[in-house]
């Protein structure tokens, strides 16, 4: 039905069998859309976040969300910057994926403040000491700028490609894509930071409080570090799965192990600075506000075995694994690697919000519990169903994995 | 500690004194009843509840029959040194001026982002979860028109009742007067407590009552190590009160050597004798 | 966010926040318009289309 | 140019485009924004012409001056006066969240109502005042018609000593019925108390202000005790300045670790009922050390010593009933209290200046037990601490004019003559004026109720009684009832006719000499704003209604209005001379004037004090030098009674009349002869297998909760902290141990059974609680009133069983047991 506007020369499943995968997606995104309108038309009653848990499950979806889709600026950095040129054959899908990453976390923070109308007096009125703001306008620019590099990636469609002017400013898009990487780069570099540099500032909430080198605290560098560090490996997972429901390879292994390798790379300094940094915080600013380590994991189901895990079993593990090139090289052990370095960010980011708030400063004051309604979750996941549909659609209807065809071809 | 903001003109201030406190609750009232704060049918839900100035119960966690309880009223602390929700707010809807050392809340610019709640340590903010006023019960009808009521989906925070300075001040000028007297600008919570606990003033002014009580030995902030600098004070005599003002190492927090009245001499004894 | 809007503040840090900002969105903008600009160029033939 | 697709699509897109170039996107933006900033449904306070209006507030017997900010026609907030000599400048929570009493509408009454539902359904249907009046008035003048006028009764909540109280007393010995009835408060104890002891009628009043030790037995001072507002602020006034320099020391005896408890300088907790015995524990110390005042105990006390009578029998004194059966040890068996304790205690209050020992229960809303009463007062009077500044002063009554007197109708009289259904009054309670226990237990143990119409005046017995639930029961048997609350209050909802008063800023009305307080006080209290609905002042109605009822009725009630009955009562103000109007907070009201200084009152004649009372809302007379002994006493032996001989006489004529066993069973006495007449300790009747009933509940009251008639204004709940009630769970607060022995957690929810009935609650572990006991906040369980307050815990009083006090049968609700089962 479909098949003009398939790409030439690779098999696809049938429109049927597309718009039956399509389905749980879009369930998911109606779950989300009723959500959505209860929480901007009820209010964010409609959620069990409170005053103590001002930031809450969505929050944490954002965050881990713009961390995993760190791989598009990060492999386009490689790509245009550093001349990777083996990274060509990924960089369309991470492109994509940050594009859904972005947008789908911009939606959400449409949703989580109480006032979206007024979503715009962050830049009117910006207050250029919160890191918040800083945080808004690069993601905001920065989606800009994925939007402008996930164009030439659409006029590639068949289809569209048969329109002359159409061809002509896709390929003059992709012609300078080197300016608008570096662009990417440095704002990303900025929001991912200042994303870190949120918690890192609250400098009364000592949980997540950290010194740091001049406005930024040094959450602001490991964030950015572990970004890198797991968009990669997000990358991977994501092709790793589409070439897991499509039963084809679509990336050169060369492609896969380079990013696997530079990851791993990253997430070793990553775990040394984040020792050293957990080091730091525990022997100088804990102490400092007179509590002690263990005094945060007293009450409540968060406890120690959250660091451990974060350090540890998502930490060190999947950096020893990706480290070692037998580990990386084998199928098995990479999506494992792979997965465990992404629950470690988002992990991290979790503790770094959640954990933060549910922690009472003052000694007198109690420990909060917290569950998310279904219109959270149903929020959440939809930002997950978006993304499903937008990858196999563009999947489906785009070549963004120029080895598809050499990989396999079509034998009739 | 680094020092606060010295050069504003005024520096306004509370000292509570937890031995005159009943923890009648008055001050949560009178404040609710001030500020057109949100009613709503369930207020246990103490996460969401909005109360501007909150009554926080404390104990020294002995047993029957040493036990005792105490009230920390907490309102907004109005830091002084760079309040943890000011440099956060996005749109920056919340500031703190300078020249009297409140920290406003601008409700019709906050777009509800509560990353100041996060960063506030006192929890003294407060999220407008619902539309806050029941229509028919004509409980609108006691609502003052100096303070605006809020919408739903934005902060709002003590003000330390800037309106009534705003009032105070209208009233000097038409006397053709510039400063203002000491307790003629005072918050509804100091004017409503019945125990008189409460005292407010102007921390900048040495003759002020507030500038005094603060140096009492016995006088305290809450969570003072973080640096926030409040302009809120406590008193106590009690020990075992003052420690519970903020985090302390074992063996750090070095009682103050007082004389109880109960016996003749000094000691570190709380102020209340023991049976 | 403008010297002409309420927030400005004429310090430096604005100063940087804002050159900094206006930089990538200028970078973003003169991009685009390039590209705008040669893909009419190329479409009208004054230049000639390039392939990969 | 055709108009293709593609044309079309160019179209769209160029244009869409085009209108990001003009201002239009920006605008709609910003309006949108400016619309988010004024929703509509968002109110807009109107604002206006600022006034201040200075009353006086009626929401308990304290009493404190509010002055009420208004923006024209609209009461914007109340705070506490200054220029008043009760409270200066404080008030309580529930007298700052008035105004949600006012105007919060689903709580009130909109005007005249007959009942449209079922009874307590809350359903009434408005009618007109005359259609009102012809219903009540038609059935009392039936029931007046058939001689039965004694089916009517009353349920009058209005403090003692008012005139609306007067008035509707007034009412119904007119109509013919000795059925009044009030509910229990701490002063009908004090007025028992001082009348046995002293011989006086005057109010109890506590010089606490002069006082240098304040020995509370169980007055929850800063839970509500007496009039709050002066209370707390004698409070802020102990605890100024230096701490090492304060001259007031405060002990707290009660059970729990109270706010008072916890904020006093000491706390001493006895088992919950047995205060008594350790106010005795401490008389023991101190007559055994001598350190008690001789001189008074010899000029003017009698029953100290042992003394022989006329007939020659010798007679037990207060002194060798203590010495022999009040021994700290002993006490501390008693009281579960250390010896060691009682004896420094006792030395510290011998030792003081002047020290005062107070008697209370809480709040002041429910009665307390009179042997208890005579126990703290004799320890006052041990150590001299009557007639003494800083201790018990022993005032005039207020001098109020005697309302003139009333001619009764034939039908009246025969009606008077009739038994009153509460037998107080009879010689099995011999002092007791009213007990609303037995109205209805008189009501519930008949087969049909002997009372036909009930009228119920500013009261809500449905909830407030300590009785298990016997009011509910008994209203569901009586035929008629008229409320005339302004509120939609639990009795009001089982009424069927509603006369609805207004509430207390939209009428006139007066408080009579605040509870507890040393001098006497006279608060006038005016409308702040008019009326907001179709409601009628009480006293202007009863007027009316003595009207409509007849004119032998009407004859009584030669008043135009209420106002004139109040002018009537108020002239003997001015005739006594010397009470001031205003109030100047540099000279306190409790501070002692030399005669002949102190400011004067500035009026001249009775209209002109009149008028400056209506302003001011206050008559007064400031405490003046110590009163002179002669005559002080007005008792049998014209001296302060440690034994009381009008005691003795009372249960003389009682076992002259039926048995001595029977007389003593029947006023509740195990203690037999002098003792009887003396403060003693008398264990309290076990109402229930105690191996069934193992711990014990005590019903404890809050300052931040309104739990008498009053609803509580909902800002209240604000001040609830979590762990005394969460959503509509109630917290009942147990001790770590004593949870630990029924393996309960912190808020897990429980059944709290008593013989008479359960209440569901939560647990909360306190540590101040004592262990064994189950302790229960009342004002929580309201079936009444709007979602504010409607559904929110329980109602202790629910399951209360209460005993009976001894001599004066008033309800022993300190001692329900209870068990708890985990649910």
């Amino acid at each position: 039905m479909d098949s003009p506007l398939l790409p030439h020369g690779v098999k696809r499943c049938s429109t049927w069998a597309f718009f039956f995968w399509t389905l749980p997606w879009l369930a998911l995104l109606a779950w989300g859309g009723l959500s959505a309108f209860l929480c901007l038309w009820k209010g964010l009653n409609q959620t069990n976040m409170s005053n103590v848990f001002a930031f809450a499950l969505w929050i944490v979806f954002d965050l881990a969300v713009i961390a995993l889709g760190a791989g598009a600026f990060f492999t386009g950095f490689l790509t245009y910057i550093m001349g990777q040129k083996e990274l060509k054959n990924i960089i369309k899908p991470a492109v994509i994926i940050g594009f859904i990453c972005y947008s789908g976390a911009m939606a959400m923070l449409g949703i989580d403040i109480g006032q979206p109308i007024r979503g715009w007096f962050i830049f009117w009125h910006a207050n250029i000491h919160s890191m918040l703001v800083e945080v808004s306008f690069c993601i905001t620019c920065y989606l800009m700028v994925l939007a402008i590099e996930f164009i030439p990636i659409i006029l590639e469609n068949r289809k569209l490609e048969e329109i002359k002017e159409l061809r002509i400013f896709g390929h003059s898009l992709h012609e300078i894509m080197a300016v608008f990487a570096a662009t990417g780069t440095f704002l990303s570099f900025f929001h991912q930071g200042s994303l870190g540099g949120m918690f890192g500032v609250m400098y009364a909430r000592p949980f997540a409080a950290r010194e740091g080198f001049y406005i930024w605290p040094w959450t602001f560098f490991l964030f950015v570090l572990s970004a890198i560090a797991c968009g990669p490996c997000f990358t991977i997972l994501c092709t790793k799965l589409t070439e897991f429901f499509s039963r084809k390879k679509l990336v050169p292994d060369s492609a896969i192990q380079l990013l696997a390798k530079i990851s791993a790379w990253l997430l070793s300094l990553y775990m040394v600075l984040k020792i050293a940094d957990y080091l730091g915080w525990m022997y100088g600013i804990i102490p400092r506000s007179g509590l002690t380590f263990e005094s945060f994991f007293r009450e409540g189901p968060y406890g120690v075995y959250l660091v451990v895990c974060e350090i540890i079993v998502c930490g060190i593990l999947p950096a020893i694994i990706l480290m070692v090139p037998k580990g990386r090289q084998n199928q098995g052990w990479l999506i494992i690697a792979c997965l465990l370095n992404c629950t470690g960010i988002v992990l991290n980011r979790f503790l770094f919000i959640v954990v933060t708030l549910a922690i009472p400063v003052m000694p007198f004051d109690r420990f909060w519990g917290y569950l998310p309604t279904w219109q959270e979750w149903g929020i959440g996941f939809a930002v997950i169903g978006y993304g499903f549909l937008l990858f196999s659609a563009a999947y489906r209807y785009l070549p963004i994995f120029p080895k598809e065809r050499e990989l396999n071809p079509i034998t009739e | 500690m680094k020092k606060g903001n010295d050069h504003g003109k005024h520096k306004y201030g509370m000292v509570i004194d937890i031995d005159k406190c009943t923890g009648c609750g008055t001050c949560m009232v009178a404040c609710a009843a001030e500020n057109n704060v949100s009613v709503r049918a369930d207020q246990s839900d103490k996460e969401r509840t909005i109360t501007w100035m909150r009554l926080y119960k404390i104990s020294n966690g002995k047993e029957f029959p040493h036990t005792e309880v105490s009230y920390f009223p907490r309102p907004c602390m109005h830091c002084d040194h760079h309040p943890p929700c000011v440099s956060v707010c996005v749109a920056t809807a919340t500031k703190l001026d300078f020249n009297t050392g409140i920290v406003s809340q601008i409700y019709t610019r906050c777009i509800g982002c509560r990353y100041c709640q996060a960063a506030c340590p006192y929890g003294a903010r407060y999220f407008n979860w619902w539309d806050a006023f029941p229509q028919d019960k004509g409980m609108d009808r006691y609502l003052t028109p100096e303070v605006s009521p809020r919408m739903r989906g934005v902060v709002e925070k003590c003000t330390f009742c800037h309106h009534r300075l705003m009032r105070a001040k209208t009233l000097a000028y038409a006397e053709d007067r510039r400063e203002l007297e000491e307790g003629e600008y005072v918050t509804a919570c100091t004017e409503a407590c019945p125990a008189q606990a409460i005292t407010f003033g102007d921390l900048n002014n040495p003759e002020h009552e507030v500038s005094k009580l603060i140096k009492h030995p016995f006088t305290f902030r809450l969570l003072e190590r973080i640096g926030t600098e409040p302009k809120v004070y406590y008193h106590s005599s009690r020990d075992w009160v003052r420690k519970l003002g903020d985090n302390f190492l074992p063996g750090e927090y070095t009682p103050v050597v007082n004389k109880t009245w109960a016996e003749e001499e000094w000691s570190t004894k709380p102020g209340r004798d023991e049976f | 966010m403008t010297p002409f809007s309420f927030e400005w503040q004429w310090n430096i840090e604005y100063m940087i926040f804002f050159g900094l900002l206006y930089i990538a969105l200028g970078i973003i903008g003169i991009g685009i318009i390039v590209t705008v600009i040669r893909t009419g160029l190329q479409a009208l033939g004054f230049m000639r289309e390039r392939h990969f | 140019m055709k108009l293709t697709r593609r044309n079309f699509i160019a179209a769209v897109i160029g244009g869409v485009a085009g209108i990001q170039a003009t201002p239009l996107p920006w605008k709609l933006t910003d309006d949108v924004a400016i619309w988010t900033q004024n929703w509509p449904w968002v109110p807009v306070p109107p604002t206006g012409e600022f006034a201040e209006v200075s009353s006086v507030c009626n929401l308990c017997p304290g009493g404190c001056g509010i002055a009420v900010k208004k923006v024209d026609e609209r009461a914007i907030k109340i705070e506490g006066r200054t220029d008043y000599p009760v409270n200066p400048g404080g008030i309580c929570p529930v007298g700052m969240g008035g105004l949600q009493l006012l105007y919060d509408e689903s709580l009130r009454f909109t005007g005249p109502m007959k009942r449209a539902g079922l009874r307590g359904a809350g359903q009434f249907t408005e009618i007109s005042w005359g259609e009102a009046f012809d219903i009540v008035a038609g059935r009392i003048s039936t029931l007046r018609k058939k001689g039965m006028p004694e089916a009517i009764a009353a349920v009058d909540g209005n403090p003692e000593g008012t005139t609306v109280s007067a008035l509707i007393k007034r009412l119904m010995r007119a109509m013919g019925s000795p059925n009044y009835v009030r509910p229990p408060s701490i002063t009908d104890t004090y007025r028992m108390g001082n009348l046995l002891m002293q011989g006086t009628l005057s109010p109890m009043a506590y010089d606490l202000e002069n006082s240098d030790y304040v020995l509370s037995f169980g007055a929850g001072l800063l839970e509500g005790w007496g009039a709050p507002g002066r209370v707390m602020n004698a409070w802020g006034m102990w605890h100024d300045g230096n701490p090492s320099k304060r001259k007031t020391r405060i002990v707290q005896v009660e059970s729990r670790a109270s706010n008072t408890a916890s904020k006093a300088d000491m706390w001493v907790a006895p088992r919950p009922g047995t205060d008594g015995a350790l106010a005795l524990g401490l008389a023991h110390v101190i007559i055994k050390s001598g350190q008690y005042d001789a001189r008074f105990v010899a000029e003017h006390s009698s029953g100290f010593d042992d003394w022989r009578s006329l007939e020659g029998t010798t007679h037990t004194g207060f002194k060798r009933l203590v010495l022999e059966k009040y021994s700290p040890e002993q006490v501390a068996k008693i009281t579960g209290v250390n010896p060691k304790t009682i004896v420094s205690l006792a030395k510290g209050f011998a030792s003081a200046k002047a020290p005062v020992a107070v008697y209370g229960k809480g709040k002041d809303s429910l009665n307390g037990s009179l042997y208890e009463f005579m126990a703290v007062q004799s320890l006052n009077a041990l150590v001299g601490s009557i007639n003494r500044s800083g201790g018990v002063l022993l005032p005039d009554p207020i001098p109020l004019s005697n309302l003139p007197i009333l001619k009764v109708d034939a039908i009246a009289s025969e009606g008077l003559k009739k038994p009153r259904l509460d037998q107080a009054g009879t010689m099995r309670y011999p002092f007791t004026d009213s007990l609303i226990n037995n109205f209805t237990d008189a009501i519930n143990n008949s087969p049909k109720s002997p009372v036909d119409t009930l009228l119920v005046f500013s009261a809500n017995p449905f909830f407030t009684l300590p009785d298990g639930g016997g009011f509910k029961n008994a209203l569901e048997k009586i035929p008629f009832i008229v409320s005339f609350s302004p509120y939609r209050d639990e009795t009001a909802n089982m009424a069927d006719l509603i006369l609805p008063d207004c509430t207390y800023l939209e009428k006139i009305n007066d408080t009579v000499w605040p509870t507890g307080l040393q001098y006497p006080l006279y608060g006038l209290s005016k409308p702040v704003v008019e009326p907001l609905y179709n409601t009628r002042n009480t006293g202007d109605v009863v007027i009316e209604l003595s009207r409509a009822i007849g004119e032998s009725v009407g004859a009584g009630f030669p008043w135009e209005n209420f106002e004139e009955a109040l002018q009537a009562r108020a002239k003997g103000l001015f005739d006594a001379g010397g009470g001031l109007v205003s109030y100047d907070s540099d000279a306190p009201a409790w501070q002692r004037k030399t005669a002949g200084k102190g400011p004067k009152p500035g009026y001249k004649s009775f209209d002109e004090m009149w008028e400056e009372m209506q302003s001011g809302g206050m008559w007064y007379r400031p405490v003046s030098s110590p009163k002179s002994w002669k005559g002080l006493f007005n008792t049998p032996s014209g001296k302060f009674e440690f034994s009381s001989k009008l005691i003795a006489q009372a249960i003389e004529d009682y076992s002259n009349k039926i048995s001595k066993k029977a007389a003593l069973k029947n006023m509740s006495l195990a203690a037999i002869d002098d003792e009887a007449c003396m403060a003693h300790y008398e264990a309290p009747k076990a109402g229930a297998d105690s191996s069934a009933y193992p711990l014990r509940m005590l019903p404890y009251e809050m300052m931040n909760l309104a739990s008498g008639w009053i609803p509580s204004p909902p800002f209240l709940y604000k001040t609830i902290f979590e762990n005394q009630l969460l959503k509509d769970k109630s917290f009942a607060a147990v001790n770590p141990k004593t949870a630990a022995k029924y393996n309960l957690k912190e808020g897990e929810l429980v059944a709290v059974k008593s013989p008479v009935g359960e209440l569901q609650v939560r647990i909360n572990l306190f540590e101040g609680a004592m262990p064994g006991i189950v302790y229960l906040p009342l004002g929580f369980g309201h079936t009444a009133y709007d979602e504010f307050l409607k559904g929110k815990g329980v109602n202790p009083n629910n399951i209360v069983q209460a005993g009976q006090d001894p001599i004066s049968g008033y309800p022993v609700w300190w001692n329900t047991p209870v068990k708890l089962v985990k649910v």
